[in-house]
């Protein structure tokens, strides 16, 4: 009876937000706030303000920065939170599938996923990805070696001091913006061309350090619902 | 390449009733997780290749991972 | 002011916590520092403002890229929000030596809701809201039972739906209009269908709703209200709750929304202080009480924003968040976190009399006695609708006071009457929070025999918020 | 409107059946997951068009008709901040039945007030 009563309500809803879709008007990109986004000329001084090739770095590292200070800051307190709550649990998960084997391979692998993850976060202003992906993918080698055997256990210090630091130096970035450009996350370092490594200036530091900082994130996370803290 | 696009959007239109309409709490996580790899794979269809790769290495991959701990955590949950 | 400072150091704080040596004593140190420096500086800034000021992130332009604004009505209520936080934070020095966790979420917390307040860009703001609920989720089992873990899933529940729903919204606009910031929106909200943008609109509001603790929205609050620490509650009753409220009637003044919106939410805002009102009547445990007491203040507030009694709302605004933030934490100090009915509450002004006179001194504001500051805010409120001929509303709201001052006065009553039993063990608590709370009181009352400075603040945010083509020019001035 | 936001549409409806007829919570989380996913996929196809290439640029030629960032921008964000909140609401879930024992809302066992 319930059930039937959700159906019917979850199918109003559709209807109700298929009409909807269908009544707003949709405007063409070339109207967007995001067309001047595509042709890097926010400031209409014709020439590229922002290097980035990758147009949702741009728009993510740059031209909506302070949305990512905040998004790195949501994971920084759940990550928190996630603790906070596991501080007093004292057992641990054993579900390790640690045999000889399994441990070997995890070993060999992840050095190869660290690396995958780093270029990721490097590139993250040339090729798809970037912090958040390269991020993750560390935060999976985390996972796979604490699967493998609790490989990771006694470095749970070292991901939090280095998740603080990397999000102190992304403030202190955008506080030295401040102070060069008059505005916080202002881009101070030469933008050189689009499309090379050494490009678009503070846009790659940051992600490298997004990519930190989602890694070891991610990693606490992971490592704190897996049982409480006794460091 | 339309049916293909159609067959996807059939798959995933069943996966998402079974993850939330599945007895077993295990197979519920395991169709989320199908989910989001269809959905990453919607995204590249979508030329979002950037929001492709983080739905597959965080939709699908950490969060299935932290939910499977959870269950592990409260036992099965005991649904019944 | 440069708002940036507002969410820059809190977040900065926020991290470094975990990068210095773990020592209680210092995170408390930079905690409370933060706070005092963030309150002197919004207090500071308040007084200094000529007009609306736009501060775009990155150095681009507006409608490209995100920004903060600051005119008399974002400063006033950073101003209040400050206030609260820097009250909680002296207050619960007794018990509260901030651990790395919770402390670093206050500071998350706090830059939060100063985002919440400062930014002009609807994605941001959702942000913003998503820090300040994530961070309060953990917060508010600072002292965790099975009640106030099962409390918080159905907040996180609720608030996950609105935020989706705000989403949807946030899609909605973007494909209609094809920007983001709210003042190059107001410009282009013409654009959408009537009817459609209703909906739309309607839906931008819901998380606001919900954090605003509006009718039928506010179905999370009692259960938190009563049964997390009272100390903490402070941060939703003097910073959320405010802060949704901020942006419901920025919302509301830069989208020219229809009648029948005004109307129903006037009616929403009405139910929701007619409800509130008369549960809290009914409630024996005084934390739950003043929490329904808390929603019935802001469906007040809303009702009077929503009936031409702006002004008023605003000062109403200032002392409804004072008085619940010092309610909250002397029955917290008093209670010491055990049993809060009414009748266990009886004589306990022995035990600690600084503390049942600064709950009385809250109790009396709110309840709207002559010579406390609630009584001048709810007596312009009156006025004002009166003027405006709002006379079925006006005798509701009448009613609803009365209950108030029922209820309130017999809680100060059990506190204050004689009972031998308990008179033996007395209690105190921290000599700091003793004078921060009672300097807090005292300002109330004083607030209540002067109301000028306040009041003058009031009005000047209330310029502001009319003001909506200032707020425009000085957002999109480079255009 | 085109198929993805045809299907976006269908998964928010799904989520929202499964959180008004599941009274399990560890259900009511999953419910809530595939919702969010249905909103990330409406919000990027919002900016979806039918012929556009991928918005990355290759340097010597100029972008044609790329489809639009800024929504893909916001699905990031939503996609990071969703996995933090779910991540916090497990963590509770398993307080919870460590508290109580059950995770089903239809039982009110080991409610301590």
């Amino acid at each position: 009876m319930k059930k039937l009563l959700a159906l019917i309500i979850s199918l109003a809803l559709f209807i109700f937000l298929f009409q909807l879709v269908m009544e707003t008007p949709s405007k063409l990109l070339s109207e967007r706030v995001s067309s001047r986004y595509v042709q890097k000329n926010v400031l209409s001084s014709g020439e590229a303000e922002e290097t980035s090739a990758n147009l949702v770095t741009s728009v993510v590292l740059s031209y909506r920065g302070l949305d990512t200070l905040g998004e790195v800051t949501v994971l920084f307190a759940a990550a928190t939170g996630v603790a906070f709550f596991m501080k007093n649990v004292k057992e641990r998960l054993n579900f390790l599938f640690s045999s000889f084997i399994v441990q070997t391979g995890a070993r060999v692998v992840s050095p190869l996923l660290v690396t995958l993850g780093i270029y990721i976060f490097i590139h993250g202003h040339l090729t798809p990805g970037g912090g958040f992906q390269g991020g993750t993918t560390i935060a999976i080698t985390t996972l796979l070696l604490y699967v493998a055997g609790g490989l990771v256990e006694r470095k749970r210090t070292v991901f939090r001091t280095l998740e603080g630091l990397s999000g102190s130096v992304y403030v202190l970035i955008g506080l030295m913006g401040l102070a060069v450009g008059g505005a916080f996350l202002y881009n101070f370092l030469p933008l050189g061309k689009i499309g090379e490594l050494f490009s678009s200036g503070i846009v790659p530091v940051i992600y490298v350090l997004i990519g930190i900082k989602v890694g070891s994130e991610l990693s606490n996370l992971v490592l704190h619902t897996t049982g409480g803290d006794n460091s | 390449m339309t049916l293909l696009e159609y067959v996807i959007v059939g798959v995933m239109f069943l996966l998402g009733i079974m993850a939330v309409e599945v007895r077993n709490l295990f197979y519920s996580v395991i169709f989320l997780s199908a989910l989001s790899i269809l959905a990453a794979f919607v995204f590249v269809l979508m030329r979002a290749p950037d929001v492709a790769m983080a739905e597959a290495a965080i939709g699908s991959g950490l969060l299935t991972a932290i939910l499977l701990f959870t269950l592990k955590r409260v036992e099965g949950g005991k649904n019944e | 002011m440069n708002p940036t400072f507002m969410i820059a150091i809190p977040l900065l704080t926020a991290f470094l916590l975990f990068v210095l040596p773990k020592r209680r004593w210092l995170n408390t140190l930079f905690i409370t520092l933060v706070a005092l420096f963030t309150s002197v500086y919004s207090i500071a800034g308040l007084f200094n403002i000529e007009k609306s000021m736009s501060f775009g992130m990155g150095g681009w332009p507006t409608p490209f890229g995100i920004n903060l604004v600051v005119d008399n009505l974002s400063a006033f209520f950073v101003m209040v929000t400050q206030l609260s936080f820097l009250l909680t934070i002296f207050a619960l020095f007794g018990w509260y030596r901030a651990e790395r966790y919770s402390g670093a979420l206050m500071m998350t917390f706090l830059a939060a809701v100063n985002g919440m307040i400062l930014t002009g860009d609807l994605f941001n703001l959702f942000v913003f809201m998503e820090i300040a609920s994530v961070s309060l989720f953990a917060l508010l089992n600072l002292r965790e039972s099975s009640g106030s873990l099962k409390a918080t899933f159905n907040y996180m529940v609720l608030n996950a739906l609105a935020s989706s729903v705000y989403l949807i919204g946030i899609a909605l606009v973007y494909r209609a209009t094809g920007t983001l910031n709210m003042a190059d929106l107001s410009q282009k909200w013409g654009v959408i269908s009537e009817a459609s943008a209703t909906t739309v609109f309607l839906m931008l509001l819901t998380p606001l709703l919900l954090k605003a603790e509006i009718f039928p929205l506010n179905l999370w609050a009692p259960r938190i209200y009563g049964r997390s620490s009272a100390g903490i509650t402070t941060l939703l009753a003097g910073m959320v709750a405010p802060a949704g409220f901020y942006a419901m009637i920025r919302l509301f003044s830069l989208l020219s929304s229809s009648g029948t919106t005004q109307n129903s939410l006037l009616i929403l805002a009405v139910l929701t202080m007619v409800i509130g009102e008369v549960v809290a009547l009914t409630r024996k445990s005084l934390r739950e009480m003043l929490g329904f007491s808390s929603v019935a203040g802001m469906g007040v507030l809303l009702m009077a924003a929503l009936s031409n009694a702006m002004e008023g709302a605003l000062f109403h605004l200032f002392n409804l968040a004072l008085a619940k933030v010092v309610m909250f934490l002397s029955v917290e100090l008093l209670t010491a976190g055990g049993r809060d009915d009414l009748e266990s509450l009886k004589g306990t002004y022995k035990r600690n009399p600084a503390m049942a006179f600064v709950f009385a001194s809250g109790a009396f504001s709110v309840a709207g006695l002559p010579l406390f500051a609630g009584f001048r805010s709810k007596l312009i409120i009156l006025s004002d609708m009166m003027k405006a001929e709002h006379y079925i509303i006006t005798a509701v709201f009448i009613f609803a006071s009365i209950v108030e001052f029922f209820y309130y006065t017999r809680a100060v009553q059990h506190i204050f009457s004689s009972n031998e039993e308990i008179a033996g063990g007395r209690q105190c608590s921290h000599p700091l929070s003793t004078l921060v709370l009672l300097a807090a009181a005292i300002f109330i009352i004083f607030t209540g025999i002067y109301p000028e400075s306040v009041m003058a603040l009031a009005e000047k945010a209330q310029m502001a918020l009319t003001d909506v083509g200032a707020y425009v020019a000085s957002v999109l001035g480079g255009m | 409107m085109n198929l993805y936001t045809f299907t976006s549409l269908l998964l928010i409806a799904i989520g929202v059946y499964g959180l008004l007829s599941q009274r399990h919570l560890f259900k009511m989380l999953v419910s809530l997951s595939v919702l969010e996913l249905g909103v990330n996929i409406l919000l990027v196809s919002i900016g979806y068009s039918k012929d556009g290439v991928a918005p990355i640029l290759t340097p010597p030629e100029q972008i044609i008709n790329p489809v639009d960032p800024l929504p893909q921008a916001l699905v990031l964000t939503a996609i990071v901040i969703g996995v933090g909140t779910t991540a916090l609401m497990s963590a509770i879930i398993v307080k919870i039945y460590k508290r109580t024992g059950t995770l089903d809302l239809s039982s009110n066992r080991g409610e301590d007030e």
